[in-house]
């Protein structure tokens, strides 16, 4: 089976992230989008290694977990103090810097 | 003898002192300025007698580099003209610091501030006409605006900021339209053998005429818009409405040269060709500027702003007379430069005092001065009658040079520009009429006479204004020499008299 | 099969591994120091580290390795002159990180809670802000100098997620604060997704991670030019989002007005210097064999965010907000440097970077000591008769926006014109032109601020300016005395710029 | 050294101006002593030069002398010269001779006025710069004096400025008079251009390989410089409101002198208009119609000064119309101006001692019957009458015949039509001047009651008595022998006489019996029937356009004024709305984009989220078009 699939699964799974990020309001959501972008990527990455049989692409994927991991936890403190302060998740609701 | 970098220190190290004198002691601030301004004319006149007429070549030359990543050199030298420019400015300084004396009062600040942007400011002007690097003239012509916009903006009346910001956006678009020209010229030198500012090197630099027309305009509208050539003017009459007398005095009297200045040094050096492509439209416009300003100097009811376009049209005059390209035009606009600095100033001055005294600047406010304060309307006059250009004044001479020198070439800009003299007329004899003659109105009949520091201020401009009208060998002996020069190099010659072809 | 232990050469990385100590030194000191001597240890702490980083690049300043980590970053002249800047314009940025009144005392408790008040008043003050600064600043400092996709991408996280925090960590206007640390994080991570995708392709076109590999395959014009395009293109749009150039510029004016003014100053400084640099590196090793392609396309980018951050300054009313605007206006004075392609255009972007992020420093510094009973004013009409009330703070401020604007014998005109001038020689005309027309309209706003301080009566309104602290001053003094003196004599450093930096593949 | 002394003509006067003027009040005491005894010495100077110049041969007689380089650009040199020849001794004579008698009679006439010392420092100044209009060596320094007597009548006519209707009478003459002075630089530039120089002796030699048209040119901007101070017509208005100066002023500047310098001009630029026929016709006809033009304004007026006014412009339009019939005329122009300079300063200031008794009233119908209380007056004033009138054998029967002489034989139908004019001229002249002799001397008191008509004190009557001989034996003097033609001679070229349409003794009697209708008539209308004291208002349309000065002020204002201020006021207003709101239509522009593109920062996240992706998907569009 052609591997060009997974390249355009991947694109398909990044595309599909970044419109949830633009449509969905809950912080968490958006969030979670983000990261099926990432690994969207990783999905490329590691498919150009097999492409090219080549192993670094599969080593930045465990890069990017990582480095995703730590995203999240600076994420969700963020996204839990805000939600604590303003009792509620929705990006739209935090917009008090504006124009 | 390093004169020139001589002469740009005293200013700066004088703005120093003023800085060191305790606030509260507001005479020594005073007499400390006005010292220092002492010592530079004393300073320039020395220099100027160790001038040598009939160089051709610049002289007094300084060279030192500045930034030679980008070879920018701290280089001044100066020719004829700006020697006399130089020499205007720094006579001009004293005076408007005597005259002024008390202007920096009511300010939005302290007065040591005041005369520490005029010394600042003398510096500058002192460096402007002096530099030969493109880069160096550049910085300076730049950085002048900001203690005239503090001084304007600081000390003036009326709109003062609106005005300030007006003259200092005006100027600021100018200048980055000149700052893409000279980045252009940058580059191209260093695609001809090394990066450059020197104004000689860079006028040597090959360039197709498209280029050529474009860096032109990219400086001449920045000139254009300092000398305020029309339609750039409308800054001018604002400036000098909400400004103090002093400071309209060195900014149309000084700074405003460096456009016509400008134009000269830089213009017509750097971008020969391109100048001969642009003299018909330039010259269209210096005339409108002549007329329109004259007519518009006429409809006003601000003495300020009657000043204003009266200098507009003067303006036009000395543009007029630099692209005609002929000697007399050239030598009459380097003489008129010098001329409208005093008889501008002249006019600022007593107008400022008038002003003052009656608290109103409006014309139709003043009448019948003569009978009360005879002195003061006696300066009045006679700095109106030389800015009507009467002959035996100094600016009759300048004015008439121009026009000669133009009708050589471009006889019907000579003419109708002529018509101009018949508004010069209107525009001061109205006022005059209006302020001086007549019974005295309501609101003038204590206004007191000039006091002996203002006579004293006054004096020395009206007997240069008198002497040159009678005698103005001297400065144009310096001129003369430059002007061949320039037209010279321009490939010119006057046209012979047509006699002969009967 | 062997393994064989990857060779480091310490001196080399001594910068960036003294900062990651020091950060870490800071960690332990807000767990373990008692709360009346943390402030101060974690201050000296920071600042010792800075220093002994800055001495450390100062020391290497003539090295040149392509090894320094088993290729995965590279050392030579750019390389130690960014971090130089990075350095400098940190520390001056500690300065005013140190006046602990513009962070709340606790991040974690509620906006206006007791739990908050308590706080402030037991004067419990939390101070992760310096671990976190450091760690930032080991994150910029790698950014530019990595030489692989992994370094890279790794450094950018390092920089951004300590910006994330430390955004939401003002005293007042909390939840602006904690707004603009949410709306930084979730479109940089969004941006930085693209970054990776890109990278991905980048890989996928070179089959290497390497910046070298890259360029190789570049240059050979051999793989399939589509995958190169498109890695580029998201490559250079998580680039473009840290200098905040249009379109991906909307998270910075959010951003800078929410987060503690300090942190502004230092963000807006050093993260420019550090995307810049990477972004520099990138375009003028990997990608400049590819030029065709991507010139035409960041030159309508620069233009675009020129005029924009220019025009959309000129309707601000915000003194934080104005001066992010212009801070994008500059991002895409910066493009030009990039656009250059030639050395006169790297030689120009260091050294704007460098002069811009000074004045920066200290202009955020001013912004800092402008108050009233409920924390900073930054709302520009009470900023009216501040020339009155405080000439110096109103003299100094003037002076850094004459420098934004390019007047002469300011920093900022030395740099406009070098950067404009390499630009023109590369033939990016339209780009010169913009910016020179930009710059007429950014004269305007810059002057208006002016003419408010300077020509306009003062409103009573309790607005005061704080005597600066001993530190904040130094910052101002510094940067403005730096502002100036590049303005006035910069051969120096322009010639000092000029001998170092050269990029080696 | 007696070159030097050249320069005392001016200087004198000059110093006199400059000290009265700086001393300020300290010199009223005797200021105007000094200012006459200054002019008088000025006049010895002139006599001595004339001494000199009789004892030179005619070649000899023109002297010049360089003072210093003036003005010298490339071609354009200009030295600060004098030139004294035949012609401008006369001048040098007429103006330090009759300038020093008004001196002396103002001493008296202003002795009231608390600006004396002013007056007499402008006098002086006056007199400086009508030294130097008449001895300049080139046409610039000409210039210099020609703008300068402008100034001193200027000062002189708003000298009492205060009313506001003399500081607008000043100004409107200062204005009129640059007019002129436009001409003159026109001419100076195009002989600059077409010649290079514009010395008199360099333009004269330059004439011959000059193109006639520039030659034109020249001419009929000297014409026009002419009639601007001259007061000819098409700019003549501003002599009548001239008066409004003290009428010593009227009497020097406005009758005597500075009028009289557009004859000066033309006669000295004789070898121009020699060789530029056109421009010739035109002086004719400039001068026919002004001397028509000044007659008829002359029989409406009831002002006295501005009925002299009148008659001086019909004078002078003799002289114009002589000098413009060429050499043969030049000759009696500058006669009948010598002439004219005595009997009408000495009716001015017959004029003005009237009015001294009669408490300043001007209007003639006021007067009356004051030959008894003012029999000196009288007397001079009678002689200077007869003398306009030309009745043998005062002096203007000499000079105004031989300029209508000339004029008939200047042949053919032009020679007629100007004859008859001149003629029709004198009848005129003879009847307004009787008119003002009989309104003014003769008939019942008309004055009212707080007038008490007295005699002038002698310092005021002995010029006009001096002026009266003049006006009395100058005549006979000056054409004794063709004394003055040939005194002149050598300075026009003769191209010999025309044939005689009519002798002189058919002209004289002609002249004579048009004269005698012209008195006649004035009897008839004033001297039978009672005069009233104020204007008949059922008087012909005629007279009433003549009463205003034939319309000239209500022509030039709706031609000329209005227009003017129409259009500075529409620039005025355009200066501001369109040129200055362009730019700042520009500035909105730039700050209102602003605005509205602050609405990108709508400040939601997903907003700027979406933004990204768009940016994304444009640089996908834009790879995908450059690859495709």
């Amino acid at each position: 089976m052609d591997a060009a699939n997974y390249l355009y699964l991947s694109a398909l799974l990044f595309t599909i992230g970044a419109v949830g990020v633009v449509v969905r309001r809950n912080a968490i959501v958006v969030f979670m989008c983000i990261e099926l972008m990432l690994n969207a990527a990783n999905l490329s990455f590691v498919t150009f290694s097999r492409i090219n049989g080549d192993l670094n692409g599969q080593v930045i994927a465990f890069f990017t977990m990582v480095v995703a991991a730590c995203e999240v936890v600076v994420g969700l403190a963020i996204i839990v103090t805000i939600y604590r302060s303003r009792r509620s998740a929705s990006v739209d609701d935090a917009s008090l810097l504006k124009r | 003898m390093i004169w020139l970098t001589l002469l740009m220190a005293l200013p700066l190290a004088g703005s120093v002192a003023v800085a060191l004198v305790p606030k509260a002691n507001e005479k020594l601030i005073k007499q400390t300025a006005f010292i220092t301004t002492l010592i530079v004319m004393g300073t320039t006149i020395a220099m100027a007698v160790n001038f040598q007429r009939d160089n051709v070549e610049l002289q007094f030359i300084e060279k030192y580099s500045w930034i030679p990543s980008f070879g920018i050199n701290y280089a001044l030298g100066i020719d004829g003209l700006a020697l006399v420019l130089i020499l205007m400015s720094t006579i001009l300084a004293p005076v408007v610091v005597l005259a002024g004396w008390n202007e920096s009062h009511g300010g939005r600040w302290s007065i040591k501030s005041f005369y520490i942007l005029i010394l600042v400011l003398e510096t500058m002007m002192i460096g402007v006409f002096a530099a030969t690097d493109v880069f160096l003239f550049y910085v300076i012509f730049e950085a002048m605006l900001i203690p005239v916009y503090f001084l304007i903006g600081g000390y003036g009346s009326g709109e003062r900021a609106a005005a300030a910001v007006k003259f200092l956006i005006y100027s600021l678009f100018g200048g980055l339209l000149m700052l893409a020209s000279i980045i252009a010229l940058y580059v191209m030198s260093g695609a001809q053998g090394g990066h450059t500012f020197d104004l000689k090197a860079l006028s040597q630099l090959e360039m197709s005429s498209t280029t050529q027309n474009l860096l032109f305009l990219g400086f001449f509208i920045a000139f254009a818009i300092k000398a305020p050539l029309w339609p750039l003017h409308t800054w001018l009459p604002d400036a000098a409405d909400s400004a103090t007398p002093g400071t309209s005095v060195l900014l149309l009297g000084v700074l405003d040269k460096v456009g016509t200045f400008g134009m000269i040094r830089y213009c017509l050096t750097l971008f020969p060709e391109a100048s001969r492509t642009f003299t018909p439209l330039i010259l269209v416009l210096a005339v409108i500027s002549i007329v329109y300003g004259a007519i518009l100097a006429i409809g006003q009811r601000d003495l300020k702003r009657l000043i204003a376009f009266t200098s507009i049209s003067h303006f036009g005059f000395i543009t007029m007379g630099i692209f005609a390209m002929t000697s007399q035009g050239y030598s009459g606009a380097a003489l008129y430069m010098f001329n409208h600095g005093f008889s501008t100033a002249a006019l600022f001055l007593v107008g400022g005092w008038m002003i003052s005294r009656r608290g109103s600047s409006t014309i139709a406010d003043f009448g019948g001065l003569q009978r009360i304060t005879p002195v003061m309307a006696w300066m009045f006059f006679i700095a109106g009658m030389s800015s009507l250009a009467l002959p035996g004044l100094s600016s009759f001479v300048s004015e008439f040079l121009v026009l000669v020198g133009t009708f050589t070439r471009y006889p019907v800009h000579a003419v109708i520009a002529t018509f101009g003299i018949v508004l010069a007329a209107l525009y001061i004899l109205i006022p005059v009429q209006k302020a001086l003659h007549g019974p005295t109105t309501p609101g003038n009949e204590n206004l007191s006479d000039l006091n002996l520091r203002e006579k004293i201020a006054i004096a020395p401009i009206i007997a240069i204004i008198i002497a040159l009208g009678f005698y103005p060998s001297p400065l144009l002996n310096v001129i003369n020499p430059a002007a061949t020069h320039v037209i010279a190099q321009l490939g010119f010659s006057d046209p012979v008299p047509t006699s002969g072809e009967k | 099969m062997v393994f064989t232990a990857p060779v480091l050469n310490y001196t080399l990385l001594s910068p960036i591994l003294i900062l990651l100590g020091g950060a870490l030194i800071g960690v332990l000191v807000e767990a373990f120091v008692s709360k009346g001597l943390r402030a101060i240890t974690q201050l000296s702490v920071t600042l010792g580290t800075l220093i002994l980083s800055l001495v450390q690049v100062w020391k290497i300043r003539n090295e040149q390795s392509l090894t320094a980590a088993a290729g995965s970053v590279v050392i030579d002249g750019p390389a130690v002159l960014l971090q130089a800047s990075i350095l400098i314009i940190a520390i001056i940025s500690v300065f005013v990180i140190a006046d602990t009144d513009h962070f709340t005392a606790l991040a974690a408790s509620l906006p206006g809670s007791d739990e908050e008040r308590h706080a402030v008043q037991s004067g419990n003050q939390v101070t992760e802000v310096y671990p976190l600064t450091l760690f930032a600043i080991s994150g910029m400092m790698l950014f530019p100098i990595s030489s692989d996709l992994i370094t890279l991408f790794v450094a950018l996280e390092m920089l951004s997620l300590p910006l994330y925090l430390m955004a939401g960590l003002s005293r007042r206007r909390r939840l602006a604060s904690q707004e603009a640390a949410l709306k930084y994080f979730l479109l940089g991570a969004f941006s930085s997704a693209f970054f990776l995708f890109g990278m991905a392709y980048l890989y996928g076109y070179s089959a290497s991670v390497t910046f070298a590999g890259i360029r190789e395959s570049v240059v050979g014009g051999s793989g399939n030019d589509v995958l190169l395009l498109i890695g580029m293109a998201f490559v250079s749009i998580g680039l473009l989002f840290k200098v905040g150039a249009v379109p991906f510029h909307a998270w910075s004016p959010d951003v800078y007005q929410g987060a503690p003014t300090p942190i502004t100053g230092f963000m807006a400084a050093a993260t420019k210097v550090a995307a810049f640099g990477a972004m520099l590196r990138i375009y003028y090793t990997v990608f400049a064999n590819a030029q065709w392609s991507w010139t035409p396309l960041l030159s309508a980018i620069a233009i675009i965010t020129m005029l924009f951050g220019s025009l959309v300054a000129i309707a601000q009313r915000d003194v934080k907000r104005m001066l992010a605007y212009s801070s994008i206006a500059h991002a895409g004075f910066l493009l030009a440097g990039v656009i250059a392609l030639n050395k006169a255009g790297l030689d120009a972007s260091i050294f704007y970077l460098f002069a811009y992020g000074v004045a920066t420093v200290g202009a955020f510094a001013i912004v800092t000591l402008v108050r009233d009973a409920g924390g900073e004013v930054t709302d520009l009409n009470r900023w009216k008769g501040l020339g009155k009330r405080s000439p110096w703070i109103a003299t100094t401020f003037a002076g850094f926006l004459l420098a934004f604007a390019g007047i002469p014998l300011t920093s900022g005109f030395i740099g406009k014109f070098s950067i404009f001038s390499a630009a023109y020689e590369s033939g990016a005309k339209s780009v010169v032109i913009a910016g020179v027309l930009s710059s007429a309209i950014a004269a305007f706003f810059y002057i208006r601020v002016i003419v408010l301080m300077f020509f306009t009566d003062s409103v009573q309104d309790g607005t005061s300016v704080e005597i600066p602290s001993a530190l904040t001053r130094i910052t101002i003094i510094f940067s403005t005395v730096v502002t100036f003196a590049l303005g006035i004599y910069p051969a120096p450093l322009l010639s000092f710029i000029t001998n170092l930096a050269t990029f080696i593949r | 050294m007696i070159s030097n002394s050249l320069v005392y003509l001016i200087a004198l006067p000059l110093a006199g101006a400059a000290i009265l003027l700086l001393a300020g009040r300290r010199s009223d005491k005797w200021g105007h002593l000094l200012a006459t005894a200054l002019s008088a010495s000025s006049f010895f100077v002139g006599l001595y030069q004339l001494s000199l110049m009789l004892g030179r041969s005619n070649e000899q007689r023109p002297i010049s002398q360089k003072l210093f380089e003036w003005i010298s650009v490339g071609s354009f040199k200009i030295d600060a010269g004098l030139m004294l020849d035949q012609l401008s001794i006369c001048f040098v004579l007429l103006i330090t001779g009759v300038g020093t008698l008004i001196h002396v009679y103002s001493i008296s006439y202003m002795s009231h006025d608390p600006d004396r010392r002013r007056f007499f420092a402008f006098l002086n100044l006056f007199i400086a710069a009508m030294l130097l209009l008449v001895l300049g060596d080139s046409y610039l320094n000409l210039y210099v004096g020609w703008e300068g007597v402008g100034l001193a009548s200027y000062l002189l006519i708003g000298f009492w400025n205060q009313k506001p209707a003399y500081a607008t009478a000043s100004k409107k003459a200062f204005v009129m008079n640059r007019v002129g002075d436009m001409g003159l630089s026109f001419a100076i530039m195009i002989a600059f251009a077409t010649m290079g120089t514009v010395s008199f002796t360099g333009v004269k030699a330059a004439v011959e390989h000059t193109s006639t048209a520039a030659l034109t040119g020249i001419g009929i901007m000297l014409l026009v410089a002419a009639t601007g101070k001259s007061a000819q017509f098409p700019l003549q208005a501003w002599l009548g409101d001239a008066m409004a100066g003290p009428t010593p002023v009227s009497a020097l500047i406005h009758a005597a002198t500075m009028v009289t310098a557009g004859v000066y001009l033309i006669t000295r630029s004789n070898f121009i208009f020699d060789a530029a026929p056109t421009a010739q016709l035109l002086v004719v006809i400039v001068g026919a119609v002004t001397l028509m033009f000044g007659a008829l304004i002359g029989t409406a007026k009831d002002d006295i000064k501005k009925a002299l006014a009148a008659s001086t412009m019909s004078q002078i339009g003799y002289m114009i119309l002589g000098a413009g019939l060429g050499p043969v005329g030049y000759a009696f122009a500058i006669m009948h101006l010598l002439t004219h300079g005595f009997f009408k300063a000495g009716m001015f200031l017959g004029a003005g001692s009237v009015m001294h008794g009669m408490n300043d009233e001007v209007n003639m119908r006021k007067y009356g019957a004051l030959r008894k209380f003012m029999p000196i007056t009288f007397a001079t004033f009678g002689l200077g009458y007869l003398a306009i009138l030309g009745v043998p054998p005062f002096a203007g029967f000499y000079s105004k015949d031989m300029i209508i002489e000339t004029a008939f034989n200047s042949g053919g139908i032009k020679g007629i039509i100007l004859g008859s004019v001149t003629l029709l001229g004198a009848s005129i002249t003879a009847f307004y001047m009787t008119r003002v002799m009989i309104l003014t001397f003769t008939g019942k008191s008309r004055w009212d009651d707080q007038a008490h008509p007295h005699e002038s004190p002698w310092l005021m009557w002995l010029p006009m008595a001096i002026l009266a001989i003049g006006s009395v034996t100058s005549g006979y003097l000056l054409s004794h022998g063709n004394a003055l033609v040939n005194w002149l001679s050598p300075l026009f070229e003769n191209h010999g006489e025309h044939e005689e349409l009519l002798s002189p003794i058919v002209v004289s009697g002609l002249a004579l019996t048009m004269v005698a209708i012209g008195v006649a008539i004035a009897f008839l209308k004033y001297s039978r029937n009672q005069v009233s004291d104020v204007a008949p208002e059922n008087v012909s349309i005629f007279t009433r356009i003549a009463r205003q000065d034939l319309l000239q002020d209500r022509f030039n204002e709706s031609v000329f004024m209005r227009p003017g201020q129409v259009l500075t006021k529409i620039l005025v207003r355009t200066d501001d709305s369109v040129i200055d709101g362009a730019v700042r239509t520009v500035g909105r522009a730039a700050m209102g984009s602003g605005a509205s593109l602050r609405g990108v920062q709508s400040g939601f996240v997903r907003s700027y989220a979406a933004l990204i992706l768009v940016g994304a998907v444009a640089l996908i569009a834009a790879i995908w078009v450059v690859t495709q």
